[in-house]
């Protein structure tokens, strides 16, 4: 099903006979040392796959624990390590290095037709950075792990009594490691480009990485040192966030969220720019607004630098900050309605195929508008006081992060399976795997908007049994979620093990990291390619004029 | 074609003007001139006007050492770019902080902290 | 009209899973809730609709070909931006308006203090009875709840209310409401607090107006000693007076305020404390200001930041000696050392103007 | 800019020429806007404090008033006037790598490094002496022990908070200044940078101007309260 004709005079020629990133070097030495952004794309894959199905786990013991609004199946203290675990995990170890670390170490230097990224050495520090603290995070969690949820709010997280101090430190040093990735991409995106690669022709992609990119370097220091405060307050006792010693605890939720609500737009751009490929691909025709996607993508990028107040409007924060912050949140909704629109104009005449990565995309557009109406819903600040630490809010978040990042990362993966393996994975499992995995969000998720409704907490180890129904619903699809992501993950392996080989371009797509054969040579291009067509624009093959 | 690279690459390093020495050192003088203000201004008793001029100071010795001694006079302007945002994002951060607790509830703040907004009724008559 | 309008209430809120509506400002915020929900579930539903539509319209049938290159023109991002936009706007102006309603507090309000201490809510109303777990509030009258914490950050949320407020401790927090039916409505506490947080609940029951009278003169009447703190936790001295204004006294005693301080109004070392709530004070500053709670809680923890003329600074500090709830009791006891002929008024809430803050 | 060194093979290279950078003045000018970059985000990490410092100060204005009296200014002053010092001989550092006079350029390095250590010296000294008095944030805060004069209120503790995180962390910084421009120094020393390549002196030195900057900073927030 190989579309793309080859055209002649391209760095495709010269680049045949060398051997793949794969074979062209072995041994141990060689991964573990390597320099090649896609070996070290592969080394963060197989980190995240990790901590993923760590975090699924500690998911499914809280569904399961909470089947019954008594004890269920461990005690009060083990339940709420359990939620902080299964937090710090997903959030830190997972959310903010997947899709940037393995898709963009992969893919932007393909994309931009760059040999390499800007700074290899530093991308393979950033990595084992990212080891350290996925270390450091499993040796808190060895040593019982801590209970303070993973936002750490003072002075709680300063007077427990569990080892709250190896976890913030693997976040402080997983906040490096992401520090140190954004400035990598930033300098690759501004300086590496190929001839002929203006900035209006970069793949939304790789301006989704770049608006990342931009958080990460700015944002992350603050969780760095707010961190560093708190852990420094609890060993020590300085008083910063004491409020006996005159400190004040919304000093450190102030601090605490104006990294962590840029950081969710760290874990949710890149799936945007992940789907905004993945439609770009499979209707078949140049994605309407290319560059009001783009440019929504630096809204999003720094309006969200600007709204962190409103996870404080239960907090005692003034009525006149709550109002500025209230304002500013609504701002962010209509960047993200603008990509939205534009996907789902996108599909107007096209020729959509059918395939898995496109049934996550569609997953995806559910999941993001649902998500995100529920999350505009939460910013209108009388309706913010209901919902506040309720389960209406773990529904928002799990709609967007668990919904739109895990759906992208999965499509990604499955879109670029050929390319970065080399082999296919089998479309029929695929599918079945993907209508498991968004029929299993969407029935774990919803029950929780309405749990959320009537006024049942978040971090809940027991609760009235009047909200007993919706939680065992919730914890069915849970496991049918689960067992759509476990069945994904089988077949694979099994088709990264033997499964047959892919062509350059099995999607006949147009982006240009098709244009390498795959899995690519260790240099990417012989010689500096020359780009001169647009990204989503088909060349070489004709087009009817009556699409359908 | 190496020696136009070698020498092509001399002055794309810094394609400005060449500063001597006496101008670093010059600038270096304008500095110190500037920490004895900052010091002298600090013991003029000027009530609510000592902080704003000492940060202004500060900002003008900052910007100096920014332009001149870290070369961003005649920088790229993404470099240029990316010093005003982290700046920028310093004053947001530390303005609407500030403003929630100047305006809050009375009773929220630390017990005993005088804040500059007047608020129980006791203090407005 | 009406009876249709109650009937779509009513239905929302149970297709929502909302409790009931059991105060005042319940109805209007769930009003707001029926309206962006409905606006949200269409759009949500006319974009999946949309979405499906093309996808089964424009779908590729075994034909090698390419979609056409159809790019709306800028009115396509102008309706993107501008649609969203004003829903999202007119929601913001609702929900700010409704906020500083739920934030402003009414001059009348009935004032209770609550005490969020690890896994329990204790309730304290100023010249009635102490409660554990159990705060009784009337009818159709503004209740006002200042409310500490002596530990961790709690939450007081009453989802019956749709109100919740964060208890931050080493400080007061301020929630107000009106119930509007009688009844017993659950409270939890919503901020996470350690291993007891999710039994940290408690219950608030509301009582039609007499019956709420005459209960709390049966408590004042009887001041028979108060059921003991049901959880008996140790470091906490066990509560003779159940009354706060009493148990104000006893402190005083105690802590050698009444050393310096008069309570029957002739001089002393230090101001007399007879009439001194409500007092204009002149202070070394020249700054007269009118004697409130704050000023009182703060003189106890900084006494010479406002020093009142004619007094010399030899008031040490009570700051880590008296804990927030021992602080409170002994404003209250000032508070209730009125000239004779003011005895008679009702005790009212710490003194500042509720409209005025911003 | 971008010259094109495709043609013929590769043309002898630039000897520390990367293979992904087309040309040497890419790479340098890749190489400073990367540290630009990390110098935003040291930026941002000091933000938090001094964010902390103003929402503190904000509320006790005259608290901070009173600890500050006991902070050395005289000290300040001079740590200030060191610092600029350095940042002078830093940059000349960098103007003589790049007239490729190698020898001066070490000279100039080894005075900076002779200041930060004078620096650090002056700083711990002053810990010394607030060790001594007692004027330490938090838990340790004890000053009637030691000093005469009117008590410092309770809040003043929180002012010795800020100071401690502010300074010790920006004296970390100095620490790695110190470290990155002894590396600079010994790949100088053996001939390693000439006036065509000459990239870590570059960078080591704009991060030594950001040390210098916060600095210029804290001098008058620290020291200069009123």
């Amino acid at each position: 099903m190989s579309l793309a004709v080859v055209p002649e005079g391209s760095p495709l020629q010269a680049a045949h006979e060398e051997p793949d990133y794969i074979r062209a070097k072995s041994g141990v030495l060689s991964w573990v040392l390597t320099l090649d952004h896609k070996r070290i794309a592969l080394l963060y894959l197989g980190t995240v796959t990790v901590t993923f199905f760590l975090g699924g786990i500690f998911a499914l013991a809280l569904r399961t624990e909470l089947l019954v609004p008594e004890h269920g199946i461990m005690d009060a203290m083990t339940y709420n390590r359990m939620f902080t675990l299964h937090g710090v995990t997903m959030v830190f170890f997972f959310m903010i290095p997947a899709i940037p670390g393995v898709f963009g170490n992969f893919f932007i230097p393909l994309m931009i037709g760059a040999h390499d990224v800007a700074f290899p050495r530093l991308n393979l520090t950033s990595y084992y950075l990212y080891l350290f603290a996925v270390c450091l995070g499993l040796w808190g969690m060895i040593h019982g792990g801590t209970d303070t949820g993973w936002t750490f709010y003072t002075p709680y997280s300063t007077t427990t009594t569990t080892a709250v101090l190896p976890i913030l430190a693997a976040a402080f040093v997983n906040g490096f490691s992401s520090i140190l990735t954004g400035v990598n991409f930033i300098v690759t995106i501004h300086t590496l480009r190929a001839e002929g690669m203006h900035w209006m022709r970069l793949p939304l992609f790789v301006w989704g990485m770049y608006g990342t990119s931009v958080i990460q370097v700015l944002a992350t220091p603050v969780i760095g040192i707010t961190l560093a405060l708190a852990g420094v307050e609890h060993f020590l006792g300085t008083g910063i966030f004491d409020p006996a010693r005159g400190g004040d605890p919304i000093l450190f939720q102030h601090l605490f969220w104006f990294y962590s609500h840029p950081a969710v737009y760290i874990m949710v751009l890149p799936a945007f720019s992940v789907a905004s490929e993945l439609i770009g691909a499979f209707t078949r025709k140049p994605l309407v607004g290319y560059k009001m996607i783009a440019l929504s993508t630096f809204g999003i990028a720094f309006v969200g630098f600007l709204a962190w107040g409103h996870h404080l409007f239960t907090s005692g924060q003034s009525v006149v900050d709550a109002g500025v912050f209230g304002f500013l949140s609504m701002l962010i909704g209509i960047f993200t309605s603008i990509k939205v629109f534009n996907w789902v104009g996108s599909m107007y005449k096209a020729a959509i195929h059918m395939t898995t990565p496109f049934l996550y995309a569609l997953g995806f557009l559910f999941l993001t508008v649902f998500g995100g109406m529920t999350g505009v819903a939460l910013a209108t600040i009388s309706l913010d006081v209901h919902w506040q630490d309720t389960y209406f809010v773990v529904a928002h978040f799990h709609f967007i992060m668990a919904g739109a990042v895990v759906l992208m990362f999965l499509g990604g993966l499955h879109y670029w399976f050929p390319k970065m393996f080399g082999k296919t994975y089998p479309e029929g499992w695929g599918m079945i795997a993907a209508t498991l995995v968004i029929l299993g969000f969407i029935g774990t998720f919803t029950p929780q908007f309405f749990l959320g409704n009537e006024g049942m907490p978040r971090r809940y180890y027991s609760y009235p049994a009047h909200f007993q129904w919706l939680h065992v619903t919730s914890t069915i699809f849970a496991y049918i979620l689960f067992m759509g992501l476990l069945l994904t993950l089988i077949y694979l392996v099994v088709a990264l093990i033997n499964g047959p080989r892919a062509s350059n371009n099995p999607w006949g797509a147009p982006q240009y990291e098709w244009d390498t054969p795959s899995p690519p040579p260790e240099h990417n291009f012989s010689a500096t390619p020359v780009i001169n067509r647009d990204p989503y624009e088909y060349v070489g093959q004709e087009i009817i004029e009556n699409a359908n | 074609m190496a020696a136009h690279a070698e020498t092509h690459s001399h002055d794309s390093h810094d394609g400005k003007k060449h500063h001597g020495v006496g101008f670093y050192v010059g600038i270096w003088i304008v500095l110190l001139g500037f920490t004895g203000l900052t010091y002298g201004a600090a013991h003029v008793e000027m009530g609510a006007w000592n902080l704003p001029i000492a940060l202004a100071i500060a900002i003008v010795k900052g910007t100096i050492v920014c332009l001149f001694f870290m070369h961003l006079w005649g920088d790229t302007r993404a470099n240029q770019f990316v010093l005003i945002l982290s700046l920028l994002f310093l004053i947001l951060m530390c303005s609407m902080t500030i403003a929630d607790v100047n305006t809050r509830f009375p009773l929220l703040a630390p017990p005993n902290s005088q804040r500059f907004m007047v608020s129980p009724r006791g203090q407005l008559e | 009209m009406i009876q249709a309008a109650a009937f779509y209430n009513d239905w929302m809120r149970k297709a929502l899973n909302l409790p009931p509506q059991a105060s005042t400002i319940a109805e209007q915020v769930d009003q707001l809730h029926f309206f962006v929900i409905t606006v949200s579930t269409v759009a949500a539903v006319a974009i999946g609709l949309a979405g499906l539509f093309f996808f089964a319209k424009y779908r590729y049938r075994g034909k090698q070909m390419v979609g056409q290159n159809f790019q709306p023109g800028l009115w396509f991002e102008v309706v993107c931006v501008t649609g969203p936009l004003l829903f999202f706007l007119v929601w913001f102006f609702i929900g700010f308006k409704q906020y500083v309603e739920i934030s402003t507090v009414p001059d009348d309000a009935m004032e209770v203090y609550v005490m969020g201490k690890k896994w329990m809510w204790k309730f304290a109303y100023p010249d009635g009875p102490n409660a554990v777990g159990v705060l009784r509030v009337p009818v159709g009258r503004p209740v006002k709840l200042l409310m500490t914490s002596r530990d961790v950050i709690h939450s007081f949320f009453i989802p019956a209310f749709r109100l919740k407020k964060d208890v931050v401790p080493g400080r007061y927090s301020e929630l107000w409401f009106t119930a509007t039916t009688p009844g017993s409505y659950e409270v939890f506490c919503a901020e996470y607090c350690g291993t007891g947080h999710s039994m940290m609940r408690a219950e608030v029951v509301a009582m039609k107006p007499d019956e709420f009278d005459a209960w709390l003169a049966a408590q004042r009447d009887a001041s028979i000693a108060r059921q003991q703190d049901s959880y008996q936790s140790s470091q906490e001295p066990p509560r003779t007076e159940a009354n706060m204004v009493l148990q104000g006294q006893r402190l005083a005693g105690e802590k050698g305020c009444l050393k310096c301080h008069s309570v029957d109004g002739e001089p002393h070392i230090g101001p007399t404390w007879l009439g001194m709530y409500h007092r204009r004070e002149q202070l070394s500053t020249g700054e007269t200001i009118r004697i409130d709670e704050a000023y009182i809680t703060e003189s106890m923890m900084d006494p010479t930041a406002k020093l009142v003329a004619g007094y010399g600074p030899v008031m040490p500090t009570f700051m880590g000696k008296l804990t927030a709830p021992e602080s409170a009791a002994i404003v209250e006891y000032i508070k209730s050392l009125r000239d004779p002929q003011l005895q008679a008024q009702p005790s009212e809430g710490p003194a500042y103007e509720p409209g005025r803050r911003p | 800019m971008q010259t094109d060194a495709i043609d013929a093979g590769h043309a002898p290279k630039e000897p520390h020429l990367r293979f992904q950078f087309s040309d040497s003045a890419r790479q340098f000018h890749a190489a400073k806007f990367g540290m630009w970059l990390f110098l935003g985000q040291e930026v941002m990490f000091f933000s938090a404090l001094f964010c902390a410092y103003a929402y503190y100060r904000n509320q006790f204005p005259d608290a901070f008033f009173r600890a500050s009296q006991h902070l050395n200014t005289t000290f300040g002053l001079l740590e200030t006037i060191d610092l600029l010092t350095s940042s002078l001989t830093v940059a000349l550092a960098i103007h003589f790598i790049r007239q490729g006079k190698r020898g001066l350029t070490s000279v100039m390095l080894i005075i900076t490094i002779a200041c930060a250590f004078i620096f650090l010296v002056m700083h711990g000294h002053e810990y010394a002496t607030e060790f001594h008095e007692g004027l330490l944030p938090g838990r340790f805060f004890h000053p009637e022990a030691h000093l005469e004069g009117p008590a410092l209120p309770m809040e003043s503790a929180m002012f010795f908070t800020c100071y401690f995180f502010l300074t010790v962390l920006h004296s970390i910084h100095v620490l790695i200044g110190i470290g990155v421009l002894s590396v600079v120094l010994a790949f100088n020393m053996r001939g390693k940078y000439s006036q065509a390549y000459y990239t870590h002196v570059e960078v080591g030195g704009l991060y030594w101007h950001l040390v210098d900057l916060i600095w210029i900073f804290l001098f008058p927030l620290l020291y200069l309260v009123t």
